[in-house]
């Protein structure tokens, strides 16, 4: 049987990606940051899990307003990255999986959910970046992914309670496959930043960090607020914890918090990264 | 009756259905910029880019002048927003400043006021 | 407030439409099941309903397996007509009605559903077979259309217990919207069919008859059926069923059943046509 | 374990994950025929085009030898396959006949066989 051996919850912001490019890891701006990627790598190397699935929200590379999807699953056997416009250099397919992915289709609309299943998408920076993060130099090819948006963009998005029941939904089918693959999951994006409008730049580490305990023993916790509420309290892209949620959700029962950072601005964003264990 | 307007909340426009209906052609627009020949054609000659995307009066206005919070009221989503930034080579910090009414350098020292955990290392 | 005044079961295959542009609706093939349409199109001239709320599954126009949604929303202004590739003329557009449908969007994700939301898209046979039927001559122009898909085509399709119960999260959500609109419902696809594989041409109606009585009386009692049960009864595309449910679920309590038709076969299906009316 | 595999019908086949991942250049190709461009493309050179959508040998030969049935085992839908057979002005009797053994006419009498409802008006 499939096992899910742990979540890393990681931001994907693009200007790290550019930051790895040009080989500024060690800069002041950025050192604190990176520091946290070079232990969840060797524990990444030590696990060898065979599948990565990566929840993320599509920037407008993919799902445009013409048919936007709430929940999006990718089914593909690879996902190509492109051009998103401002200058990230595109990437080298990612391998996908589609065995898996299609078992939790089934399992999704076996338990109501309605997700988008794809079968040919491309994936923006919100999924490349911490690809590229976790397994530097293009290693990420090694790893078959499974690439799962959230609607992050237009408002109405998913409740933080269904994104949650989601990812639990993922969980029960991955733990339901009949393989012996190890698959490591990620929460990717957020925390607190607001991109757009008068309000830009407001940033809020201490509900950040709020947060990022209630994803180790209360993610339920998080689910009080509406969407409104969290646009309210971390910026209008705070909204991107969805993500964070579902992959928390995926963890039947108590984690163990095996790293974790917390590291503002980078960019316009504070970036929190964890690496969380399943107790059992 | 149930009504699902959104909370105001300052300084913010909640990009919902009725923004995403008055800002589809300006977005649609916008996500064609994720294509070198797209950008191209705009730079070569915007106002015909803007009318071959069929957009209102006022938003072609709003690009003219560069004003991105007008661009955000009319309809623009920030996702998509975020491309037509990248023609001109402006960053984050560049159009959070152009939004919040602050300079790069200050936009970017009001972000390092509310920061943490860095040089620690 | 706005409200329901009624629900309408009809198939929308092709030959139908093909069969009113080449006026044969008198034809021996075609007389019994184009009975039924005048003295609809009468009660729909006296009741003159503002919107139709139209379920469909598109053929392959729109819903590519590149990004496939379980369930999509149109909230269009307007949605377009275009060649499927075997000869049915395109007809001019359809008028949306972007207001209510965002509220159903609101409402559905509200109550953890998971719509793909459609800015911009063309409209198959599906939805506009059942518009010409009942609106013909393009009248159809006059009343605003809110096209809504299910997924028919690739395993796994929305349990018919769901496409029920988001019918019903419409139909609360017609109920709650505060304009005084008059809605119908249309109901489309089905009967028993099956267009594919060596099987292909089995009909069933004794089964259809029993849905049509189900879909007044009892529509849950189809939900006992899994699909691929639905597909030994009554073929593969029997699975079309989910429409009708869908529509069923929108209205509260009991129906009067006002008009029925069942004529088989008309091209390889087995058309079904209904008017309901809400009791209260 | 769960196994989400569907009960077998005779006679048919299930178009599911597996079949949809193995027919998805088949069925894109289809899908592009939804274009009158692309239909004619096809009549044009039909292994030109074929090649372009990656088609595989068994798929390729399946569509050599007009053979729905096969195209179905090779993962194609029937949704797609419409547009296929329109290329060829076959109608959903013509291929039913080709698809159950029997020839347009039979396959009509086993429509009518079964039928319901005409000729009472
Ligand atoms: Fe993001
Ligand atoms: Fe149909």
């Amino acid at each position: 049987m499939a096992k899910i051996i742990g979540g890393i919850t990681t931001a994907h912001i693009p200007a790290i990606g550019v930051a790895m490019d040009k080989g500024l890891e060690n800069e002041p701006y950025y050192r604190d940051l990176f520091a946290i990627y070079p232990p969840i790598r060797e524990w990444l190397e030590e696990e060898k899990p065979d599948i990565a699935v990566l929840f993320y929200n599509d920037h407008g590379l993919e799902m445009f307003l013409d048919k936007k999807p709430t929940f999006a699953i990718g089914c593909a056997p690879e996902y190509e990255n492109a051009d998103e416009g401002w200058g990230i250099k595109p990437i080298p397919p990612v391998t996908g999986e589609t065995e898996l992915s299609w078992h939790i289709v089934n399992h999704l609309i076996e338990n109501d959910f309605d997700p988008t299943v794809c079968q040919d998408i491309k994936v923006d920076h919100g999924a490349t970046v911490p690809l590229t993060l976790l397994w530097p130099n293009f290693t990420y090819k090694g790893i078959k992914v499974i690439p799962i948006s959230i609607n992050c963009e237009r408002h109405p998005m998913p409740k933080p309670s269904r994104s949650l029941a989601f990812g639990k939904a993922i969980g029960d089918a991955i733990r339901c496959w009949d393989k012996d693959s190890k698959v490591v999951l990620l929460g990717t994006g957020g925390l607190s930043h607001q991109l757009d409008g008068p309000r830009a730049g407001i940033l809020n580490a201490e509900f950040d960090n709020w947060c990022m305990d209630k994803i180790v023993s209360d993610p339920e916790a998080i689910c009080q607020y509406s969407n409104v509420e969290l646009v309210e309290k971390g910026g209008a892209q705070m909204v991107e914890i969805a993500m964070w949620l579902a992959m928390r959700g995926c963890i039947e029962g108590e984690v163990e918090e095996r790293m974790r950072n917390y590291v503002s601005p980078i960019s316009n964003t504070a970036v929190g990264v964890q690496l969380l264990i399943p107790k059992d | 009756m149930t009504n699902y307007k959104m909370k105001d909340i300052e300084g913010t426009v909640h990009f919902d259905g009725e923004m995403a209906t008055k800002g589809f052609y300006f977005n649609k627009m916008c996500y064609s910029f994720n294509h070198e020949e797209n950008r191209q054609a705009f730079r070569d000659d915007p106002e015909a880019y803007m009318t071959k995307y069929k957009l209102s009066e006022e938003q072609k206005q709003a690009v003219r002048d560069q004003d991105i919070n007008r661009m955000l009221e009319l309809g623009g989503s920030i996702y998509y927003l975020a491309k037509f930034a990248g023609i001109f080579g402006w960053n984050m910090q560049v159009i959070g400043g152009m939004m919040s009414g602050r300079t790069t350098e200050e936009f970017q020292a009001y972000l390092d006021s509310q920061g943490r955990g860095k040089n620690n290392g």
